[in-house]
């Protein structure tokens, strides 16, 4: 079975937020307005952190982009009192939004906050909705939505595997933000198949996870900078 | 033949409220509708535009609803819980107050449940709890524990009532079909008084864990996640000694009004409100010491993400609600209940306000901050309530009002058969207790048997002493 | 009326409200199809395969109803003396597509792949859709319920995949 | 009676809860219903029940910035649902930045111009009735046909933006059809380099481009090298290899700016400096480098000119870069002036040579943050100073673009005349016969009528009012003008201004031929179609303008083989095609493959019959030639001398050419170094800082702009999911914010969050404070790309446009504005 997994090499990244906008494209992510900014209810699922530390001029600001970590011990999941949150067993976190009652109990036990409530009915203007993609709902009020690695696109390309009777390539299944990073800073693959790239990748002396001491074991794994 | 005057005496003051009301009362429940009706507006608002038109944002996902929640749930704790310890200490002084008490409970749980369905994003699926409920989830152990504790409060308020009822049934000229019903054909034979009492002793006992697993629960809401400053062992006894403090302290707020506004002083005396005043106190002490090792605990450990939410309370954004709770819990409460001359009615009453107010800022000061402060860095941690949940807040409280003031238009809120009861048989029996306490050389030695004879000797014993 | 049934008639009245609201809720009004199609003559004895009218359910992620063109394909010329029949000309003389009404429906946020269950799986149409096909006029409502239990409980079965996220998005 | 109370409660209740469920059955919560997602996708559920819509993947362009990226567009039915990279495009690989992911909101922009408009009322009053297209052609048409026949073609102007490949011939064709010199490019020089502080060093027409993926270290000189390339996505690619290729050294990235931007935070390492004083530092590392003799001497003996001093062939002296650097630039005065500490000039010099190749960086330019040509001088002087051109990882020159022409044509005699007027814009004469165009000075000529009036002004993919360091001129300008057509495509401020809208459609409409290189210097050729028919009742500018000439009739409309687009494209492939050179895009295993054949001598592309070419091309994405020879220098260097000029040969002629007044203007900002001619002094990189830092109590504090990455481009913003990313760094999006530092903002007395008037001696606008670390104290960032006055509900009104307190000068050689650091002031105010 394989363990869905992400690798980000921070070395790479150039922090052009191209992932952030390939998700929102992606994902039907409702458009966010001066109004929701300010109230602090945009949505992103994947977001880029800056963490800024010591003081001028030995500044350092690092950034981070921060999709799910796809935990393997979920936080969010154990709190959920309706099951609409659950972890797949190829380690995809999903949130299944018809049947969230937006309680936000999810939201609060989450230590990367990455999962995000509609506190208002997503509408988009007249003509707008016509680029939204087919193969992902639109989430109602009230729920809450979460990056998902683009699991859609994982059930089509196996859709179109079995029926065509090969195995599930490597390529055949890639998040969008892992497709568009101009940087080729993200990896996207199997973390259960030890020849896979993200596997050799974790492996790395630089890789490490975000807040690894909450054992979590996040899936999406980090390639710091340097040497 | 005394006894008999007592008795009538009894009914009649504590009827009155039911019988007779006046201008007063019809002003005070047109303004309280009022303010519920707002309360209901604002909710239909919500309802039809989503939960957006509330202060809450992300990363502040909970605030003013949940804060109500576990802020009435703990209020809950002050009937049942301290009606059921009276009881069982055979506390004699309770006789007039675990009426009022247990009717704060049942009312005030309704809405802790309330304030979680006005925090739901879609409270039209809730039945997907039922449906799907998964019992890893401690909103399920909530949902579990508050539904047996709402059902064994609303009986155990019930069965003391079943008396009294009767009484109504039989002076009262209105609503008799309802009193009727709800009498439950009960005639006042000592069968059934036997029956009644043991049926009593069984829920306190029965309540007083499951009262402690409400708020111990409750506290697991947060203390379950792994958020800074909610991942606490003592978070359980913390919630519950917090909602014994807050429960006692709106129980003497509602005693104190009670006696004002029915002219009650004969029935909730001063010794009433200095011994929940000293309880009271005890409880200052107790709350106090959880919260000083809560916050010594996470200070001296001092974890970075820790302090940050440490840091906002104590001189940060939440800098006001955290030093009010300090006043309100511990100073004020602190300086009137620990003086005799101070522990009046009135210096109780401002006491218990202002723990009420600082009880409320504490469960604030709980579910906020850690909120407001993530692990991953963000900017705009804040959260102010929007009108919707100010006037949510109002509404609940209103109409927890409107509801406790329409029970005492509908039953005695002192119970009369337990006064009775207590002029009846209670001194003696207090008497013949207080002789087994002592030893028994040198102690007056009756040819009966001390704990079935002393009710019908009571006087003559009294008389001997 | 005695004392007694006082409370017995309330929560009459309570359960009746709560039946008439959720059947306001609830209600689902019958479908009418615009053509009285018989499926039962077509795919019994015209033994023509299911897959002939509604098309992709093997080779794509959706079933479809058939299109004026398909019925075209036989009833350009008039088959029977059936007024039924002479709609579907009608629908073609006007360039029109039949306003088929759908019976069996996955909601939106279900992916639902028809041949993975037919190609891959080789599931027979009457898993799901019941009895279909011997139907000789059209049902006003879906023969078979499409409910979540029911993908579950064959799922199980044939120890397919139960992860939510298989088949919700 | 208990029977009756009985009832009525019954009813009270029943009534109660029916009432609910029928107030839930009718929508009264709009929210409960659980039909949102249908209504969303109502568009989608008519075809369900028949037959789902058909999708595909159609390759094209995206044609938002300078870039040239191939793109993928996920069509279903008949909807854009995605926009991808194209993996087999040799600029992006499949890659994509945020904005070309945002193409879809720029397509389905609801408040898009819908069809042609004719203006009501006063001009700018924002009044505009819907016309026909046949009406509004056939007026136009008209007023063309009439001004023609007046013998004033040349009162005809057009003013388009950067312009390349299809779009651009077609402009071109139909001005020298019509017979007016006046067709002016807001070109941008970026994408060919054609920057003149590398014209004035290098020659490189086709441009120069540095090869970061190759290259071990990157000295950049505020050059916004990850936030405002201008083609962002190559750049991240190469700049993923340079990191983290499969080279054997990780490359190492130095940065110099005052704000620790994105590049300074990815840097290995950030140096802050005092704003606008990077030519300098340029300049004292080539000091170190010459004076510790580490620089390459065989390439300055043999490639260069000017590094030593040097004698002319008529025998006059001049001095050399060497003198220039020892005898003005001495370490400690850099160190005082640019604020970086001694001992790290030192260092950085020590460590760029060490670490060769590597390049040296400035702003390739881009109008914000004046890196005037001479400070771009300087720092291109330190690439000459250690060899570093035609080299791997080094400066390469762009290879000659093939020809793409439209098939020939001969104008008339009218057009000749018209042709032979001077151009209103002055370029190519005088103080800018170094420029082909020179839109700075559109305002000023036009209201000076010199040297004639315009009567007919053409707007196409620019927003000179929005840009414009003085709007309310160039409106009055536009006002004198008694018709203005704009072929833009949203309602932006110049826009307001015109007579008539012919709305453009967007690049996801319309075909186009485009044109551009790899970082590598190869040439490509992409061609984009339309993925989705168009979304309002709006045409491609190409055909536009065709249609125009078909109006006038001939002899200008025989200019035009075809009135469609897709003619064109395909005429134009066909001297590609003859040209048998290069080939279809491909995999990158493909090329190394052509790359090895053509290397031994093989032609790599037999005459394969033009259809196959074609049908080859548009499903590719594109031609390119994929194979470069760094070996020609003659195109590489390209001066007068044929050597890389340290003392410019092309400034000396420039300078000499100019007479009188011009001449004194021009010279006239150049200081002269002691001993030193003035003129020899313009010809060399003097960098200078600029605005001087004096004890300044009214604006105490240095005002730095910056471009908002994301925004870059300032045009189409109307994108929110652009807008809602555009400042993370210090949480702050839809609004103009100020960068202060901590210290700097106590001392101000301001907090996080506050807002300010930030106060320029050239006005004012409102943002937001946000103390930032890594702003240095006393200086403020401001971001560029906000405020636009209309244009859109996610764009008009977000922010403020920071460009109306910069202070503007005109560039010596171009003229072109650049908007300069100020000093500016902060003074709380309220929200």
């Amino acid at each position: 079975m394989a363990k869905w997994g992400m690798v980000i090499d921070l070395d790479k990244c150039t922090a052009c937020q191209a992932c952030v906008v390939a998700c929102q494209a992606e994902n039907n992510v409702p458009i966010s307005n001066p109004e929701t900014a300010k109230a602090g209810r945009s949505i992103h699922w994947l977001e880029m952190i800056p963490f800024v530390d010591d003081e001028y001029p030995h500044v350092r600001m690092r950034l981070l982009p921060r999709p799910c970590m796809h935990c393997e011990n979920p936080p969010c999941i154990k709190v959920c009192p309706v099951g609409a949150t659950q972890i797949s067993s190829e380690g995809i976190v999903g949130q299944i939004n018809a049947r969230c009652i937006g309680c936000r109990y999810c939201t609060t036990a989450c230590p990367y906050t990455v999962k995000y409530f509609n506190w208002f009915k997503p509408e988009w203007p007249k003509g707008m909705e016509r680029y939204l993609n087919p193969d992902v709902t639109v989430r109602y009020n009230g729920v809450v939505e979460k990056c998902t690695f683009c699991h859609h696109r994982l059930q089509k390309a196996r859709d179109l595997a079995q029926y065509e009777h090969r195995e599930l390539g490597p390529d055949d299944y890639i998040p969008a933000c892992v497709q568009t990073c101009p940087a080729e800073a993200m990896y996207f693959g199997d973390l259960g198949n030890p020849k896979s790239t993200v596997s050799i990748l974790s492996q790395s002396k630089r890789a490490f996870l975000l807040m690894e001491d909450l054992g979590t074991h996040p899936k999406v794994i980090y390639l710091s900078e340097g040497v | 033949m005394d006894l008999k005057k007592a008795f009538e005496h009894d009914e009649k003051t504590l009827l009155k409220p039911i019988l007779e009301s006046n201008r007063n009362y019809y002003i005070t429940v047109c303004l309280l509708s009022l303010v519920v009706a707002w309360g209901f507006f604002a909710y239909f608002h919500q309802l039809r535009n989503g939960l957006g038109v509330t202060g809450l944002n992300r990363p502040v996902y909970w605030g003013f609803y949940i804060t109500n929640f576990v802020f009435f749930i703990g209020i809950s704790h002050a009937g049942t819980l301290i009606s059921a310890i009276l009881r069982i200490a055979q506390a004699e002084w309770r006789r007039a107050i675990t009426r009022s008490a247990e009717v704060i409970t049942v009312m005030v749980i309704f809405f802790g449940v309330a304030s979680i369905l006005m925090d739901l994003g879609r409270p039209d699926r809730i039945m997907n709890i039922i449906k799907f409920g998964r019992f890893e989830s401690p909103l399920l152990w909530d949902v579990t524990s508050i539904t047996i504790y709402l059902t064994a409060s609303t009986v155990y308020l019930f069965l003391p009532l079943i008396p009294d009822i009767a009484l109504m049934r039989d002076k009262a000229n209105k609503r008799k079909w309802l009193y009727t019903v709800l009498a439950l054909g009960w005639t006042g034979t000592p069968r059934q008084f036997h029956r009644l009492e043991t049926a009593i002793s069984v829920m306190a006992i029965l309540v007083i864990p499951v009262a402690v697993s409400v708020h111990t629960v409750v506290s697991f809401v947060f203390a379950m996640t792994i958020q800074p400053m909610w991942h606490s062992a003592i978070f359980g006894p913390y919630f519950v000694v917090g909602a014994i403090y807050s429960g006692i302290a709106a129980l003497i707020i509602a005693m104190a009004l009670i006696r004002w506004v029915y002219h009650l002083e004969d029935y909730l005396k001063d010794i009433h409100f200095n011994n929940l005043g000293t309880l009271l106190f005890v409880m200052t002490l107790l709350w106090s010491y959880f919260t000083f090792s809560e916050y010594l605990t996470t200070f001296y450990g001092a974890e970075p993400s820790h302090m940050q939410v440490f840091w906002a309370k104590f001189n940060g954004e939440f800098r006001f609600e955290f030093w009010g709770m300090i006043l309100c819990c511990l100073v004020i409460p602190g300086i009137f209940l620990s003086n005799r001359k101070l522990r009046t009615i009135k210096g109780c009453v401002f006491a218990s306000a202002a723990i009420t107010i600082g009880m409320w800022l504490e469960r604030f000061i709980i579910v906020v901050p850690t909120l407001a402060n993530p692990r991953l860095p963000y900017d705009r941690g804040v959260y102010h309530p929007s009108w919707v949940e100010l006037s949510l807040l109002a509404g609940c409280f209103a109409f927890f009002i409107l509801l406790y003031v329409l029970f005492t238009k509908f039953f005695p809120i002192v119970s009369i058969w337990e006064i009775q009861e207590g002029r009846k048989h209670a001194v003696a029996e207090v008497a013949g207790r207080v002789r087994s306490y002592l030893p028994d050389a040198y102690n007056i030695k009756n040819d009966v048997d001390v704990e079935t004879k002393t009710f019908t000797n009571a006087e003559t014993f009294i008389g001997n002493t | 009326m005695t004392r007694r049934s006082v409370p017995a008639m309330i929560c009459c009245a309570f359960l009746s409200a709560m039946a008439i609201s959720l059947f306001c809720i609830s209600s689902v009004q019958a479908i009418e199809q615009p053509i009285q199609y018989n499926h039962y003559k077509h795919t019994q004895k015209l033994e023509i395969e299911c897959v002939m009218c509604h098309q992709g359910v093997k080779d794509g992620v959706r079933a479809t109803l058939p299109s004026v063109e398909i019925c075209m394909g036989c009833h350009s010329e008039p088959q029977t003396n059936s007024p039924e029949e002479e709609k579907i000309r009608k629908f073609a003389s006007k360039n029109e597509e039949i306003p088929w009404k759908r019976l069996f429906e996955v909601p939106n946020h279900v992916f639902f792949s028809h041949r993975r269950h037919v190609s891959v799986a080789g599931l027979d149409c009457t898993k799901c859709h019941g009895d279909m096909a011997f139907r000789k006029t059209p049902p006003s409502k879906a023969p078979m319920k499409i409910s979540m239990n029911a993908c579950l409980s064959c799922h199980r079965k044939l120890h397919a995949k139960t992860d939510c996220v298989s088949c919700h998005r | 009676m208990k029977k009756d109370i009985l009832r009525r409660d019954f009813i009270k209740i029943l009534s109660g809860t029916t009432t609910f469920g029928l107030a839930y059955r009718y929508g009264l919560f709009p929210h409960l219903i659980s039909g949102p997602v249908r209504d969303a996708l109502a568009l989608e559920n008519d075809d369900i029940s028949l037959r789902p819509p058909e999708e595909k993947w159609e390759t094209s362009i995206c044609q938002q910035c300078q870039g040239g990226c191939g793109i993928l567009v996920r069509v279903y039915g008949d909807r854009a649902v995605k926009i991808d990279g194209n993996p087999l495009h040799p600029i992006n690989r499949g890659r994509l930045c945020a904005r070309g992911q945002s193409g879809l909101q720029y397509l389905y922009d609801p408040d898009r111009i819908k069809g042609p408009m004719a203006r009501e009322g006063a001009r700018g009053e924002g009044k505009w009735k819907p016309i026909s297209w046949d009406q509004a052609l056939a007026e136009l048409g008209d007023k063309l046909k009439t001004l023609r026949n007046q013998g004033k073609s040349h009162a005809l102007a057009m003013l388009t933006g950067p312009q390349r490949g299809l779009a651009k011939n077609v402009s071109d064709r139909f001005m020298e059809a019509y017979g007016s010199p006046n067709l002016i490019r807001n070109q941008s020089d970026r994408p060919s380099g054609k920057t003149p502080a590398f014209h004035l060093m290098q020659g490189s027409d086709a441009g120069i481009t540095y090869d970061i993926e190759d290259t071990n270290y990157i000295l950049s000189f505020n050059s916004g090298l990850l936030e405002d390339h201008w083609s962002s996505v190559q750049l991240s690619r190469a700049y993923g290899k340079f990191r983290r290729g499969n080279k054997d050294e990780r490359g190492k990235l130095v940065h110099i700016e005052p704000r620790l931007s994105v590049t300074g935070a990815k840097a290995d390492q950030w140096v802050p400096i005092n704003p606008g004083t990077e030519g300098v530092l340029a300049m004292g590392i080539a000091s170190v480098i010459i004076i510790e003799r580490r620089y390459d001497e065989e390439f300055i003996d043999e490639r260069t000119l000017g590094f030593e001093d040097w004698t002319d062939e008529k025998g006059a002296s001049h001095p050399g870069f060497k003198t220039l650097v020892i005898q003005e630039y001495p370490l400690e005065k850099v160190a005082k002036v640019t604020g970086v500490p001694r001992d790290m000039i030192m260092s950085l010099a020590r460590e760029f040579v060490h670490h060769q190749p590597g390049v040296a960086i400035g702003n390739d330019g881009e109008w914000i943050g004046n890196q005037g040509i001479y400070n771009r001088m300087a720092i291109h002087a330190l690439n000459g100073l250690v060899g570093n051109i035609q080299k791997k990882g080094g400066i390469l020159s762009n290879a000659r673009l093939p020809e793409i022409p439209l098939p020939p044509f001969s104008p008339d005699p009218v057009s000749a005349k018209g042709r032979s007027m001077p151009r209103i814009d002055g370029a190519g004469r005088s103080r800018y016969s170094l420029v082909q165009d020179a839109p700075e000075n559109l305002a000023e000529q036009i209201l000076k009528k010199q040297p004639y009036p315009i009567e007919i002004l053409l707007i196409h993919g620019a927003n000179p009012v929005y840009e414009s360091p003085e709007p309310d001129r160039l409106v009055s300008a536009l006002n004198q003008i008694p018709t203005v057509v704009s072929f833009s495509s949203s309602m932006d401020e110049t826009t307001r201004y015109a007579d008539i809208i012919l709305p453009d459609s967007i690049y996801l409409e319309k075909w186009q031929l485009d044109t551009s290189y790899t970082l590598k210097g190869n040439p490509l050729v992409s061609v984009a179609k339309p993925v989705v028919a168009p979304t309002y009742d709006t045409r491609d500018t190409s055909e536009i303008l065709i249609a125009l000439a078909g109006v006038m009739g001939k002899p200008v409309s025989s200019a035009f083989p075809s009135a469609k687009s897709e003619d064109l494209v395909k005429a134009s492939l066909h001297p590609l095609h003859a040209s048998a050179s290069g080939e279809a895009f491909g995999a990158q295993l493909e090329e190394l493959w052509t790359k090895l054949l053509e290397q031994s001598g093989w032609k790599v592309r037999s005459q394969e019959p033009f259809d196959k070419f074609l049908a080859d091309v548009q499903e590719r994405g594109g031609w390119w030639d994929p194979v470069y020879y760094p070996w020609e220098w003659e195109r590489a260097l390209s001066t007068p001398s044929g050597k890389f000029e340290f003392y410019s040969l092309t400034a000396r002629k420039y300078f000499s050419d100019l007479k009188g007044m011009d001449k004194d203007l021009a010279l006239q900002k150049i200081p002269s170094p002691v001993g030193m001619d003035k003129l020899d002094a313009a010809c060399l990189p003097l960098a200078d800082p600029g605005v001087s830092k004096e004890n300044d109590t009214l604006y105490n504090l240095e005002l730095n702009p910056y471009v908002i990455p994301i925004l870059s481009g300032l045009n189409q913003t109307n994108q929110p999911w652009l807008q809602d990313i555009s400042g993370f760094h210090v949480y702050q999006e839809w609004h103009t914010w100020v960068e202060v530092n901590p210290e700097t903002a106590d001392k101000i007395g301001i907090q996080n969050g506050d807002w300010v008037w930030v106060e320029s001696p050239k006005g004012k606008i409102k943002a937001q404070t946000r103390l930032f670390k890594g702003a240095m104290p006393d200086v403020i960032n401001l971001p560029v790309g906000l405020g636009h006055a209309s244009g859109g509900r996610w764009t008009t009104g977000i922010g403020e446009n920071v460009l109306k307190i910069l202070l503007a000068e005109k560039e010596p050689f171009s003229g072109k504005v650049h908007f300069q650091r100020s000093r500016a002031r902060l003074t709380k105010t309220n929200a």
